[in-house]
């Protein structure tokens, strides 16, 4: 969403994505108990933390999203036994790498949260958007052609 | 070097192989190209010197499906490209016989352009044999450089003298290594993110896309790449932003990650000379740090790090801002 | 092009009074794809489901979105809905506007918004959605119960009492496991051997039950309902066929007396011979050498049971054998040992004879253990007359190095049960026990418990043990304290017995491997769901029996025994299993076979071969992975894995995720 | 003295010493293994209790406090990690701070010892301060 120009506060776009068993759960828990959070967040549902693929998020950077969270089980408790512990390790190397190339800290995140933390989910999503807030629109990733 | 063709054309002569992957005389003395060699006639072109830094590894991949077998030289470094492909099961083992040939280092007529050398009509002294310097005879007289100086960055964080795979070895090797491999990873890491950034934009804003790193890449060996599938609706495209093939560049690190033996060959290869080794070596370096040394090609039975995982792995936020520390 | 339709649920007020729905009709209406655009007060209601028919019969919709609640509710009613008006079901796509908008946004404006971002990320993903089709999968009718116990045997016989096929594989020479070793039960005080032994002949009898006894499982293959097992049949040496189960042999083994070879049932009480059936009522009753220590297979010398055997029996050449069974379902039922007590110096396990297990002691007490039944120090064979219980050894430990962090369950009970035989047999024996806490939930347990304390006078201590110190005369000093009372004790006993904690049986995480089922931090199998599914794996086919999944007594496994059965007949009952659309798939121009994929797949759903193609007129042979679309699970961690995109998941491929990706940036 | 706040004498506490009283289960082991059993008036189990109710200066005016010999018995069994001798340790550390003492340098022990210094207590003070 372009910023709103009439009170210049700035409003970030984020992409979650949110494993189908446990974090979509989460957020549905969230909803239930009315557990607000910031309507910038826009919640993608995927099988498993495991199905992200780093491309996805690159892309979402490049069309203009300002942060990229993926949600998925706790280790350990992934519905598909082991798709979170890859997920941990690729999210790793390329949060890593994005820090490497310039881009600030915090654009992205990954957070493990269980069908029952629906609080946890909402805190998390509150916290995310404030430091995606604090971070300034993503300027960094985005594709030109993108922007209006 | 005589030693390399003859034993490559009596490999043909017996019938143990069909044909020989080496390099041939390029149009000036310093570009050796990669080729084919079947006939005794063919040889007459060979060349393997100094300055034939190809990783002919990949090569294999068609090559081992033609009818017969094929000789292959290898490099110590090459070989641990090839060990990767036999693991991604990309090679036919059985259809290739490892000539391990030796290498005292591989150099980078850069180096010598930057020092001022220009108009050369012959070198010597690149030799696979002998350590003197190197000679390069220019219409403008005789200019010297030591062999050192005039290596590639990678030859300076050699991974070591063995062949980690061959048939037979031919030639002597040396171990070139006199840096530290992540230097210039830990360089850039300790810069601010302004810096980091702006370094990355004005380096990929000279690519291209000529896609010769992709092309080079013994592990960028996809049929198909993604960025020519119309699945990810990630093809190319034509530039508007300048900084914008950054995301062809993570991505082709990070579907390298864990298979790149870091044998340097991208950033050789760049015509615009960006040091693409940077992506993949942090990648190396971060695979290290995080789960522990690794060396792709080393062990074909292990393991990638990214098909792997323990119960206890650090978390993504503990993966960046390690430098600030 | 598809035409969708899309529905806007009001809910009621639920998403009405936050979100504009009148105006998410107007803004989506001319998305592409969209042909028709309506909302309703309840969409999910009998007349909310009438309208989606009619409209998809009207317009002749091939896509439809709702905004609703969220999939995970109804997901699967719009989905029977679509397939009511001749729709594929997978065609449905729900945009959450309820749990994910209405609800947590309070502003109007803004949660409208949303709400649209929302239903168009769902349209776009519906356009490039595809008809799905639910595979079905034969199904063995054939059950393997791995584990010959209590659990396993209640399990076989449940099953094959109900017409199915079992068989049962053991790791030991015998079937009857933990239960077999003890002498009575609680809280009933029934004799273990003469409930357990009726049960393990039935086992033995039963036409549907097939017994692998010295057998372990080797491999695992397949997915519910065809699972693949190879079972290696150790070489016992002995003919089973011909074997009658004289016991000549063992009788007559030269090692017996002078072997120093411990009897692994007898826990290293007592020793036994290198041709051995580990307990009289072994089923089945044919003995094994045990190689390692058999004079004959060390040194080629001996041979004396060959020759003794009247029928022949004995085999030295015997090999192990593989044998390959097809399964329809397996039943873990690998029970339980106790742990190490290594670590618990303090309590001189390692350095006193007399201080023994529960289960030693159990074999103590039982008639035909090493003592005939006779209560005796193993130091000096004389009947002890103070005897402290020392409850909870290595259980409610809150470091992993010391111990296991659970309540081990049935520690109070046995140990209840062990002072009142004790005291039943021989009364004037002075019985401490020290205790943390006495647990006795179940039906006749704390009345059991109290029977101890006010019939025969146990002294029950709240306190822990600190120290147990071999005396130079024999004797064991204990050390502890009274908590209620507050005083410190020392005090002497003739025998000490430590309740130690239980733990999963150690090979049990080979086997969980080989199944892909889960085990939690302490290795016990984890269910599908701690409540709703207690007796199921998440893998499906894998069902759980007795203490493999968690500390229970006899009562409580023999009930999940037969509840497992129960779960097990279920589904060989079914004669095809319906299998999830949303598989991963693998394009076979775009595969470069370097098995990535497999690497990661946690069901072992791809393999390779090498097939045929014909890419751009090249005809190639390639090795291209394959998915067992009966195994994949649609997790799409091949697809992330993939370096050249060749994996694609069904229901979420790249380009429908990419695209909704976009048109939440839009 | 009088802690003005108890709540973060008790955080406090719990840092020097590294266990969470919460922890405990009161089995007793501690009381059960502890030589100087008879010298306390305060018994080791108890001591969970005390910091959790924030009886500190009870705790401290104790004869137990300086009795523990820090003979570690407790520490190496406790099966909860709670370790009633690194509890009463942290508390006596406590009120070395209040009366202004912190951490000693190792160049200033040499000086400080005696030569009737119990050589356990040496070893003790080794045992306790080495991480």
């Amino acid at each position: 969403m372009p910023m709103n120009e009439e009170n210049k506060e700035f409003r970030p776009l984020i992409v979650a994505f949110c494993c189908n068993w446990c974090s979509y759960a989460g957020a549905d828990l969230a909803g239930s108990s009315r557990l607000s959070y910031p309507a910038d967040v826009k919640i993608i549902r995927v099988p498993c933390s495991g199905r992200v693929n780093p491309m996805f998020i690159l892309r979402a950077f490049e069309r203009g999203a300002d942060g990229v969270i993926i949600c998925g089980c706790h280790p350990g408790d992934c519905h598909y036994s082991t798709g979170n512990y890859y997920a941990r390790r690729r999210m790793a190397l390329l949060f890593s790498m994005l820090e490497y190339i310039g881009v600030e800290n915090g654009r992205t995140r990954v957070e493990w949260c269980s069908a029952a933390e629906g609080a946890k989910f909402s805190k998390t999503m509150n916290e995310f958007c404030e430091k995606i807030k604090s971070l300034g629109e993503n300027v960094r990733l985005g594709d030109l052609r993108c922007k209006n | 070097m005589q030693e390399l063709i003859n034993r490559l054309k009596e490999l043909i002569a017996d019938g143990t192989v069909v044909r020989a992957i080496g390099w041939k005389k390029g149009d000036m003395p310093y570009n050796p190209e990669p080729a084919y060699f079947e006939k005794p006639e063919d040889f007459d072109n060979f060349v393997y010197d100094g300055f034939c830094g190809a990783n002919l590894s990949k090569m294999m991949i068609e090559a081992a499906k033609l009818e017969g077998k094929t000789a292959v030289c290898l490099k110590p470094c090459d070989t641990y490209s090839f060990n990767q492909l036999i693991r991604e099961h990309r090679v036919n083992r059985e259809n290739t016989y490892i000539i391990g040939v030796g290498c005292r280092g591989k150099l980078d007529i850069e180096k010598a352009r930057k020092a001022g050398i220009k108009g050369i009509k012959s070198i010597s002294g690149v030799d696979i044999e002998g350590d003197g310097d190197v000679v390069f005879d220019t219409i403008y007289g005789e200019k010297k450089m030591a062999y050192k100086d005039l290596m590639l960055d990678r030859c300076h964080v050699c991974k070591g003298k063995d062949h980690v795979i061959f048939d037979e070895v031919i030639g002597e090797s040396k171990d070139t290594a006199d840096a530290d491999r992540f230097e210039e990873v830990i360089k850039i890491e300790k810069m601010t993110p302004e810096e980091r950034f702006a370094f990355f934009k004005s380096e990929l804003s000279k690519c291209i896309r000529c896609n010769a790193c992709r092309n080079v890449c013994p592990a960028c060996s996809c049929r198909k790449c993604v960025f020519d599938n119309t699945k990810f609706d990630s093809q190319q495209k034509a530039n508007v932003d300048s900084f914008e093939e950054k995301m062809f560049h993570i991505i082709r690190a990070f579907h390298v990650a864990g298979r790149c033996t870091d044998c340097g060959e991208c950033s050789r290869v760049c015509p615009e000379g960006i040091p693409l080794h940077l992506f993949n070596r942090k990648f190396i370096k971060d695979i290290d740090t995080f789960y522990g040394e690794f060396q792709a090609g080393k062990d074909p039975e292990a393991q990638s790090p990214l098909t792997d995982f323990t119960f206890d792995d650090l978390e993504p936020k503990d993966a960046v801002g390690r430098g600030d520390k | 092009m598809q035409k969708i339709g899309v529905f806007v649920c009001h809910c009621g007020t639920n998403i009405a009074a936050t979100v504009d729905v009148k105006k998410v009709v107007e803004l989506v209406r001319y998305e592409p794809g969209v042909v028709y655009a309506d909302d309703y007060m309840y969409m999910c209601s009998e007349a909310g489901q009438e309208k989606i028919i009619e409209a998809i019969k009207e317009y002749g919709l091939t896509g439809l979105v709702i905004c609703s609640c969220s999939p995970r509710m109804h997901e699967k009613t719009f989905r029977a809905c679509a397939e009511k008006a001749g729709l594929n079901p997978y065609m449905v796509e729900v945009a959450n506007i309820r749990e994910q908008c209405s609800w947590i946004h309070k502003d109007k404006e803004e949660a409208t918004k949303k709400a649209v971002i929302l239903a168009r990320a769902a349209i776009a993903k519906v356009n490039l959605n595809t008809p799905l089709k639910e595979g079905e999968s034969p199904v063995t009718k054939r059950a393997l119960v791995i584990g010959g116990g209590i659990a396993g045997i209640q399990t076989a016989l449940d099953i094959a009492d109900a017409g199915y096929e079992v068989d049962i594989v053991e790791k030991e020479p015998s079937i009857g496991g933990r239960m077999s070793q003890f002498d009575k039960t609680f809280p009933t005080l029934d004799c273990a051997s003469c409930i357990l032994t009726p049960k393990m002949v039935e086992v033995n009898q039963h036409p549907n039950i097939t017994l692998y006894t010295y057998s372990e499982v080797e491999k695992v293959s397949g997915y519910v309902g065809n699972f693949e097992v190879d079972i290696r049949k150790k070489a016992r040496s002995v003919d089973a066929d011909k074997c009658t189960g004289c016991g000549e042999c063992s009788a007559k083994c030269p090692l017996g007396k002078i072997g120093n070879i411990p009897s692994e049932f007898d826990r290293g009480l007592r020793n036994r011979p290198a041709i051995y059936m580990p307990f009289a009522q072994a089923v089945p009753a044919v003995p094994v050498i045990d190689r390692e220590n058999c004079t004959y297979f060390k040194t080629g010398k001996c041979g004396v049971c060959a020759k003794i055997c009247p029928s022949k029996a004995v085999d030295y050449e015997q090999q192990d054998e593989i044998v390959t069974v097809k399964y329809g379902a397996i039943v873990v039922a690998t029970g339980f040992d106790i742990i190490n007590l290594d670590k618990f110096g303090e309590y001189a396990y390692n350095e006193s004879p007399d201080v023994i297990t529960s289960i030693e002691l159990e074999r103590l007490m039982n008639a035909a253990g090493p003592t005939g039944g006779h209560l005796e120090r193993m130091s000096d064979h004389k009947q002890p007359k103070d005897i402290v219980f020392i409850q909870c050894v290595g259980s409610r430990c809150d470091s992993e190095e010391k111990g296991k962090p659970y309540c081990s369950k049935v520690c109070c009970m046995y140990t209840a049960k062990h002072a009142m035989l004790i005291k039943d047999h021989w009364p004037d024996t002075n019985i401490t026990v020290f205790y943390i806490d006495v647990r006795t939930p179940g039906k006749n347990f704390d009345e059991f418990y109290r029977r101890a304390v006010e019939q025969y006078h146990v002294n029950y201590i709240k306190g822990q043990v600190g120290k147990v110190m071999p005396q130079p005369d024999g004797s064991l000093l204990v050390q502890a304290a009274d908590l209620l009372d507050g005083k410190q004790i020392r005090m002497k006993a003739d025998m000490v017995v430590l309740a130690a904690a239980i733990e999963p049986n150690p090979d049990v995480r080979k086997i969980a491997t080989m199944l892909t089922a889960s085990i939690d931090n302490n290795n016990f199998l984890t269910e599908a769901h701690a409540k709703l599914r207690p007796v199921e794996s998440p893998t499906a086919g894998i069902f759980l029996s007795g203490m493999a999944q968690g500390p229970k007594d006899i009562p409580e496994t023999v009930s999940q025994a037969g509840a497992a059965a129960v779960k097990v007949i279920g589904l060989l009952a079914k004669d095809h299993l319906k299998t999830n659309p949303c598989t991963a798939q693998c394009d076979t121009l775009l595969c470069n076979g370097c098995s990535t994929c497999a690497n990661v797949c946690p069901y072992g759903a791809i393999t390779y071969d090498d097939v045929q193609v014909m890419d751009h007129g090249l005809r190639e042979t390639r090795r291209v992975a394959q998915v067992n679309l009966a195994l994949c699970q649609g997790c799409g961690a091949c697809t992330s894995a993939c370096p050249s995109g060749a994996m694609d998941l069904q229901g979420f491929s790249n380009r429908q995720i990419t695209t909704e990706v976009d048109a939440i940036c839009r | 003295m009088g802690f003005t706040n108890v709540e973060s004498q008790v955080e406090l506490i719990k840092e020097i010493s590294g266990s969470d009283p919460y922890k405990c289960m009161k089995c007793g082991k501690c009381t059960a293994s502890c030589p100087s059993y008879d010298e306390m008036d305060i018994k080791p189990h108890q001591f969970a209790s005390y910091i959790i109710r924030g009886d500190i200066d009870e705790l401290l005016e104790s004869k137990a406090a300086f009795k523990c010999l820090a003979c570690f018995a407790c520490i190496e069994r406790c099966p909860r990690d709670v370790q009633p001798g690194r509890l009463v340790d942290a508390a006596r550390q406590l009120q070395e701070r209040q009366r202004g003492g912190d951490y000693m340098q190792p160049e200033e022990v040499p000086e400080l010892l005696a030569e009737d210094l119990p050589q356990q207590l040496l070893v003790s003070a080794f045992r306790r301060y080495r991480r």
